[in-house]
């Protein structure tokens, strides 16, 4: 957040209201324009263009109702339009307008010509759904029901828990923390290189959002083991069931969160419905 | 009827803006997940693919073979089988060789380990001839250059076992008489020998049955064998013959006729008296 | 007799011809899996396909049976109203009401009798399956639809020809089995998504642990409200439509008011349902984590970004109507200064509610951001955030609904000021408390973050019904500045109600499409597969293109309820000897 | 430009590598010389014991704060740093540099003369900022008081931080005077005169003679900092952090300090260093290929490509397969592409410390995975080579797997082996099956101070359509590093913008644009008009 430009934006509409005979569409153009500004440099990182160009959208239809929510604001605004076109006071601005607005217009488009294309854009998504089941070394693996199989040794067996939790330490700084950082921020060595760069498991949106078994498929399967949804594959997670075995996976889980103290999400239990299933 | 026009082009330009602002988000198709399926016209490449999925799967070679170019494993190591396969075996192509060690493995054991592999075309793993193929492509690839296409032929390969279509017509059919078949003879067709040994003391993959009859009652060998997790000696890994006999489709195959036929064959076993 | 006869082949007949198809196409399985070689998985259907003609005739009946469930229900509240307290404006709104109804239910029988026709020849295989799993509801159902008929027809047509109290039974009636209906075929729709009650194989083990599913009665309780708000929304549209022909000032007040009633019933009803929205992502979530990220986190998240742009239009427009609904109140200007911060306020939850987790950027602008997150939208894009923004905009809307409400009225009590002290203060704190609430479960854990929902919720209903209270008994007895002129209104504002039917149906169908589209590749989540051309999911745009063009359609057909209703209706005032609305 | 040099504790490389072996002879006997002749001249009065009583007691720190440090140390840094602070945590094998061994007490960053041991100032601002392209990561997330106990918590491993050595000297580092072009000239003297290029290399890429045989106190192969690239430096990028890097050494490393008079001459060098580099990477994520009518000479090399530089991937370790490289030997590559009607030309140039001609290189080489993860060895088996990869089509459903491709989307690999500088082509399924292509590409190579280019140039196939945009990757092999087969330096995809030979003229669509702009004005002031006049008349 730019404070600075922020201030700027807010002086700028303060002063609006020292202009003597200031109207509602003034009032308007200048809120735009205050957003606008603040939206486009009053961020830090900057917002990506789709974005501002939602938010500027919504606030445009804000404004539209606010004028025509009130009948003498929407006369008003029309009289002025209709005046603007169509009285001889007007006439120099109105030829003003007529001859600026396709300049501007043919400005834009020239830009957009000789900027060259952008390289085409990729999105992807970021939180697939699972299968509902996979396989790893012959074995399946229910994803809808299984639970970390050592999850439930915290409670029972805290020695044991331990040990697999300093198993799964060793596992990440051997194999995980080029891409994903010493602390976890997904700021490794290598994360520079790669698109999408690694995720960042201290960001309270990854990991904590997930179950483990989730997390398990992810290390299990890794990039290539992404569903179609997801293409294109550039993600760099390598397929760990290649490289791991399944004890070292679930720990190197265990270890994720114990690490960033976050906690997985937990499959709740079903209120109303039979428990057949 | 000039509000009724008005209207209309509204309601019109409204479902247009909404539609307008769901092609602005991302435009994604969702397929399903390919199944492995052979089909006639599949290239080598294909074959790689579906071959690596019948080896971690179906063909549940990942039991007890490792693809990571570590040795001392159970089974020999897979990772540079294609480069190796050329030259291990005189006189036979590397195609030749995985061949006759899918088709018929205790025909050339590597030097350091032990008989005990089933062959893959029989039942429980029961590959027709065109998975095999695969595997043998997914092998060659593991190091080497994938060469066999479907059209491959081996003189290993059955008649009446060449199409997919025949094969499982012909296990419908053998289904019933099956019925007859004696314990020693089921032993065999489930492969249990692969792991277990009756001739022998010596453990294989799992615990000998060469005294099966002494060691167990009759219940014991019932559980072990529907619920094999439920008891599992030391020094032997659990879950492995659960997922073996899982993969194989053991459990959808025995009937309990057989299954009694089985336990009391295994209650025979008393070779320690 | 003689009326009845008359008035047959309109509906009856029509529904009679179609329930009979339906019981053909019930049994015709049988012969056709017969006649071929083996049995049938998928027939197609040409130029559209199968899927998409399942899916548009599934959706329109859909939006038919909405507003049939629902337009009784108010009507017979309304009914009530105008009995309870003697005025006949009520009695004649909720006649008028049910007037859309006859066509209506027509137009839903024959969807209906389509559906199950094209469903079983186009899926038969899955079919078969759900008539294995559910076979005895199938026939209840055919029952309780026919009892809907016998008790629609006579609360129709039964209207003053019998005591009213009688009518009233009548009409409650009808509201129990329409509620019966919605929740037999909700049982098996539900049980495609979230399969109960059978083995591993599919088998079946019982049958009201099937019908009994994980998201049985979130969806029974989400369709039964957002049903209200369509038929609201549609009733609104109507008046709306009505009003904009009037030629007198009478009709118009007349439909001015009608508009209003309807479009109070549908954001009435629209405010809680998010509530009852969560509710059921929940189960989805609880039942499966898989479908539960399909849901929020997959593809179908932008699909949600799609429905916040709906809704946050939806309460926009809620709240553009009752502003300018205040210009036909004297006394009502007083309020007027508040609505740009009331704007505002909906501005920016509209805004935080439309910000979508993950973003469409450009290599540059990712790298700018550091990874595929922006650390500022990162957080807005959470449920946390909003949470928070619905509630913050569902308090906003009922703070312009207040404003409505006292607008020409001043309070006469001595305690005014103090009461109005206490309801901003009620105000204020369940606002900071909402807000400091998702601010705090940005920080928490995933399953402690989802329980803050529930104080959330409770504290916006407590400010709801506390305010409203006070209000009420403040305002007894108030001073009254002026008259409500209905009639006096911009046609914009009717226009803002053509929009909301407009973006109700369409979001009906946008949620219709989520509901089964998280399935994917899945005809019964995971137990059968879905193996047809059809089994992958298309895009949003595609989708969204289905649902517009079923909204069109929709509307088409409602259009000609109307006029077929205006039609009936101008005979009606030619027998009744031309009373006025 | 006379100015005098003198290096001070080590005059010669060769001598301060072999010293470094015996450095607790070398620290004391630096130090206890150093530090008496200071003192002394401080103080005006000889002897030790005296200047150690009138030392100042060392910061350690309360006992809660040590504690406090080490529950943090055993948390974030034990992994590399060991539990016993030995440098030896289970990630140190897959590092180069190795972790620090704090046991040691050497530290390469600090403003304490080289042979003391650092301020906490210093070893707070490495826990803080890094140490970059090394695995010691930036910590912003701790606090100061965190970084203070951490720094408390490391002093505890050396004694020497306790004992009269644990208040170290302040070294002078002055503001620096602004940069000026003629005093990065003069710099340029400086470097030679003091055999920078001895390790540095001419151009400063870190490809000196003696570059391949450095090595650090632990006797691992470190290599000389790149100079050219500024964000690299692990001291700091400012030129007050090159100031203190030469003038204080990197103690433990084959960087000695250096005393550079007059310090106009210190200055010099620093701005010839700075004006070396650039201090952003500035990565691209698109090259462009430029047409051009004249045929392509690939042994032109750079200069058949025009001016400027080009496009800069970062390149990073392969560690998602098999045979896993955890220390690159290349950080970046630089693009740039040109083609005709028949042909298209890229030009691929990155730095490598030495080039290794000899043997020969694959990208299809088998690596066993048990081989040790970091090897260093000067005569290598393995030469140097490149390869530039493109999906062999371009299919809607998106791009191939980027390390040499799938099964259902294959590449095509232009590879070039740098011993033979023969071009080869290879069809790519997955690392795992490779195969060869049908045309091999014709490469042209050449290495000079520190920095490969190869030219590859093929017939230009319909994929390379102007105003396309062609998926591309690469991958770099540093045979010094044993690279080969899975084991290299790779990108992720980027682009190749085929820039049309002519460019389209932006007039029409502008007059579209504008045109239509003035209509919809026109009329919507017209309709006002219009009803303006009905309703007056009316």
């Amino acid at each position: 957040m730019n404070i600075l430009i922020l201030l700027a934006a807010c002086a700028g509409l303060l002063a609006l209201r020292f202009v003597p005979k200031m109207n509602i569409l003034g009032w308007l153009v200048g809120w735009w324009a205050a957003t606008f500004v603040f939206l486009r440099w009053g961020i830090n990182p900057p917002l990506p263009t789709s974005i501002q160009g939602m938010f500027l959208a919504i606030l445009t239809l804000s404004l539209l109702a606010y004028i025509s929510a009130n009948s003498a604001h929407f006369r008003f605004a029309l009289d002025r339009a209709v005046a603007f076109a169509t009285e001889k006071k007007y006439t120099v601005a109105l030829l003003v307008t007529l001859i600026l607005l396709p300049c501007l217009v043919a400005l834009r488009v020239y830009f957009d010509v000789t900027e060259g294309p952008a390289p085409p854009l990729s999105s992807r998504t970021i939180h697939p759904p699972p299968p509902v089941s996979i396989e790893v070394a012959g074995r399946t693996i229910d994803l809808v029901n299984d639970d970390n199989p050592y999850r439930a040794l915290e409670t029972e067996d805290p020695a044991a828990f331990a040990e697999h939790v300093a198993n799964g330490r060793r596992v990440y700084y051997e194999n995980c923390v080029y891409c994903h950082g010493d602390d976890m921020a997904g700021d490794g060595l290598f994360a520079h290189g790669y698109d999408p760069i690694p995720a960042n498991f201290q960001d309270a949106t990854t990991i904590a959002m997930l179950q483990e078994g989730y997390i398990f498929w992810r290390i299990a399967k890794g990039g290539p083991g992404l569903p179609s949804e997801s293409t294109p594959w550039l993600s760099a997670m390598p397929a760990w069931e290649n490289f791991l075995t399944e004890e070292e996976m679930w720990d190197v889980t265990l270890f994720l969160y114990d690490f960033t103290g976050h906690r997985p999400r937990a499959r709740e239990d079903h209120g109303g419905g039979g428990d057949g299933h | 009827m000039m509000n009724a026009l008005k209207i209309c082009v509204f309601t019109v330009l409204v479902a247009a803006f909404y539609s307008y602002v769901s092609q602005m988000v991302p435009q994604k198709v969702t397929y399903p997940p390919e199944e492995t399926e052979l089909g006639a016209d599949m290239t080598t490449e294909e074959l790689v693919v579906a071959g690596e999925e019948i080896a971690s799967g179906k063909g549940t070679c990942l039991t007890c073979h490792t693809v990571s170019g570590d040795t001392g494993g159970r089974f020999p190591d897979l990772a540079n089988i294609g480069l190796v396969a050329a030259d291990r075996k005189e006189g036979f192509s590397d195609v030749e060789y995985l061949a006759e060690s899918l088709y018929d493995p205790n025909e050339y054991i590597v030097e350091g380990f032990l008989p005990g592999m089933t062959p893959i075309s029989d039942p429980p793993i029961d590959l027709n001839d065109q998975e095999i193929l695969a595997v043998i492509a997914y092998l060659q690839s593991l190091g080497g250059v994938a060469t066999v296409t479907l059209d491959t032929e081996l003189r290993w390969q059955s008649e009446e076992n060449s199409a997919a279509a025949a094969a499982s017509q012909a296990s419908a059919a053998a289904g019933p008489s099956a019925e007859n078949l004696s314990g020693e003879e089921l032993f065999a067709m489930y492969a249990c020998g692969t792991c277990h040994s009756v001739t022998e003391p010596t453990p294989l993959l799992g615990p000998s049955l060469y005294n099966a009859g002494n060691d167990f009652s009759t219940a014991e060998l019932y559980e072990a064998i529907m619920d094999p997790d439920a008891v599992v000696a030391e020094e032997f890994t659990a879950g492995l013959m659960s997922a073996q006999l899982n993969a194989t489709g053991f459990y959808d195959k025995i009937s309990s006729g057989q299954l009694k036929t089985l336990v009391d064959y295994l209650a025979m076993q008393k070779g320690g008296s | 007799m003689k009326w009845l006869a008359r008035r047959l082949p309109a509906g009856s007949l029509l529904f009679l011809m179609l329930a009979g198809m339906t019981l053909v196409a019930f049994w015709a399985p049988d012969a056709w899996a017969q006649d071929a070689a083996g049995p049938v998985e998928y027939r197609s259907f040409p130029v559209v396909g199968s899927r998409v003609v399942v899916w548009v005739i599934a959706q329109l009946h859909l939006m038919f049976g909405a507003f049939v469930l629902a337009v009784p229900m108010f009507a017979l509240t309304i009914e009530f109203i105008g009995f309870r307290n003697g005025d006949k404006r009520y009695d004649d709104l909720a006649h008028e009401f049910t007037r859309l109804l006859s066509v209506s239910f027509s137009f839903t029988a024959s969807l209906g009798a389509l559906l199950t026709f094209f469903l079983f020849i186009l899926y038969p295989r899955l079919m078969e399956y759900l008539v294995s799993i559910f076979d005895w509801t199938f026939m209840l159902y055919a029952c309780v639809f026919f009892l809907e008929a016998v008790f629609l027809y006579s609360y129709y047509y039964g209207w003053g020809k019998m005591p009213k109290w009688l009518h009233l039974l009548l009409g409650l009636g009808l509201n129990m089995v329409g509620i019966a209906i919605i929740f037999i075929a909700d049982s098996w729709l539900t049980f495609m998504n979230s399969p109960n009650g059978i083995d591993a194989e599919g088998n079946l083990l019982s049958t009201w642990d099937a019908i009994n599913n994980f998201t049985w009665m979130p969806i029974n309780i989400h369709r039964l409200i957002a049903n209200i708000c369509f038929g609201g929304s549609i009733a609104a549209a109507y008046g709306a439509y009505k009003f904009l022909g009037a030629k007198t000032d009478e009709e118009r007040a007349h439909y001015d008011w009608m508009g209003y009633m309807g479009n109070f019933i549908a954001i009435a009803a629209l405010l809680p349902l998010p509530f009852a929205g969560y509710w059921l992502g929940r189960e989805i979530y609880a039942f499966s984590q898989s479908l539960g990220i399909a849901l929020m986190g997959g593809t179908f998240s932008w699909l949600f970004i799609i429905q916040a742009v709906l809704i946050g239009n939806l309460f926009l427009a809620a709240n553009y109507y009752l502003w300018l609904s205040m210009e036909r109140i004297h006394g009502a200007e007083r309020y007027r200064k508040f609505t740009k911060w009331l704007l505002a306020s909906i501005t920016v939850c509209f805004i935080v509610w439309a910000t979508p987790h993950s973003l469409v950027a450009t290599v540059e602008e990712a790298r700018a951001m550091g990874g595929s997150h922006h650390p500022i939208l990162n957080v807005l894009g959470v449920m946390s955030a909003k949470n928070t923004a619905v509630n913050v905009l569902i308090l906003t809307t009922y703070l312009s609904f207040l404003f409505y409400r006292r607008a020409n009225k001043e309070a006469t009590v001595s305690w005014a000021k103090t009461g109005n002290i206490v309801q901003f203060g009620i105000l204020a704190a369940v606002v900071g408390v909402v807000i400091f609430l998702g601010v705090y479960g940005y920080f928490v854990e995933a399953s402690v973050r989802i329980g803050l929902s529930i104080p959330q919720v409770g504290l916006v209903l407590f400010a709801m019904i506390s305010i409203t209270i006070i209000d009420v008994f403040m305002f007894r007895n108030a001073r009254i500045l002026g008259p409500i002129e209905w009639g006096k209104i911009p046609n914009r504002a009717q226009y803002a109600l053509f929009f909301i039917a407009i973006t109700f149906a369409w979001t009906m169908g946008l949620m219709g499409y989520v509901r089964s589209g998280i399935r994917q590749h899945w005809h019964v989540y995971g137990v059968m597969r879905d193996t047809s051309e059809h089994a992958f999911t298309p895009t949003l745009g595609y989708a969204a293109n289905v649902v517009s063009v079923t909204v069109l359609i929709f509307f088409a057909f409602i259009a000609v309820v109307f006029f077929l209703s205006s039609l009936s209706g101008k005979k009606q005032l030619e027998a009744e000897g031309g009373a006025s609305p | 430009m006379e100015g005098e040099t003198v290096i001070r504790n080590v005059t010669d490389i060769a001598i301060r590598v072999a010293a470094c072996r015996t450095r607790r002879a070398v620290r004391h006997f630096s130090r206890s010389g150093f530090l008496s002749c200071v003192l002394a001249a401080c103080l005006g009065v000889a002897g030790l014991p005296l200047a150690a009583w009138a030392q100042p007691a060392p910061d350690l720190g309360s006992e809660e704060q040590r504690e406090a440090g080490r529950s943090l140390y055993m948390d974030k840094c034990a992994q590399c740093h060991g539990d016993a602070g030995q440098g030896d945590g289970v990630a140190a094998p897959f590092m180069r540099p190795m972790p620090r061994d704090f046991t040691a007490g050497v530290y390469k960053v600090r403003t304490t003369p080289s042979g003391q041991l650092p301020t906490d100032d210093d070893l707070a601002r490495v826990i803080r900022d890094g140490m970059p392209y090394t695995g010691m990561p930036p910590w912003p997330q701790l606090s100061d008081d965190e970084i203070r106990n951490l720094v408390y918590y490391l002093k505890t491993f050396n004694a020497d931080f306790s004992g009269p050595y644990g208040v170290p000297d302040l070294a002078e580092i002055p503001d620096p005077p602004s940069f000026s072009e003629a005093s990065a000239e003069r710099g340029r003297a400086v470097y030679e005169e003091n055999q920078c290029f001895d390790c540095h290399g001419m151009a400063g890429r870190g490809d000196g003679s003696s570059a391949p045989t450095l090595q650090e106190q632990w006797g691992n192969h470190i290599r000389p900092a790149d100079l050219t690239k500024r964000w690299t430096f692990i001291g700091g990028a400012t030129r007050q952090d090159i100031y203190r890097t030469f003038t204080t050494g990197l103690d433990g490393s084959p960087m000695p300090s250096y005393s550079i008079t007059p310090i106009e001459d210190s200055w010099a060098l620093v701005d010839y260093v700075y004006s070396l580099s650039q201090d952003d990477p500035d990565y691209a994520t698109a090259a462009t290929a430029r047409y051009a009518a004249d045929p392509v000479d690939p042994a032109q090399g750079r200069a058949a490509f025009g001016e400027g530089r080009g496009a800069y991937f970062p390149v990073v370790g392969q560690v998602i397969e098999s045979g896993r490289s955890f220390m690159p030997g290349v950080d970046g590559v630089e693009v740039k592409a040109r083609y005709n009607a028949d042909e298209i030309a890229i030009m691929l140039a990155w730095h490598d410390m030495s080039a290794e001609t000899t043997g020969e290189n694959a990208p299809d080489m088998a690596v066993p995975p048990t081989e040790q993860v970091v090897r260093d060895t000067v005569a290598s088996v393995w030469s140097d080579a490149v390869a530039v990869q493109f999906p062999q089509e371009m299919a809607p459903e998106g791009l191939p797997y980027f390390l040499f491709g799938d099964a259902g989307q294959p590449v095509d690999l232009w590879f070039a082996d740098l011993a033979s500088g023969a071009g080869r082509s290879y069809v790519g399924r997955g690392s795992g099956n490779l195969i060869a292509g049908e045309t091999d590409p014709s490469v042209h190579a050449t290495y000079e101070d520190g920095e490969w280019t190869a030219v590859f140039a093929m017939p230009r196939d319909e994929r390379f359509a102007e105003g396309a945009f062609v998926p591309i990757a690469f991958s770099v092999w540093d045979g010094f590093n044993d690279e080969r087969g899975n084991r290299r330096g790779i990108t992720g995809w980027y682009y190749l913008y085929i820039e049309p030979s002519e460019r389209p003229s932006p007039v029409m669509p502008m007059l579209r644009a504008g045109g239509l702009t003035l209509l919809a004005l026109l009329s919507i002031v017209g309709l006002m008009r219009f009803r303006r006049r009905t309703s007056v008349s009316a």
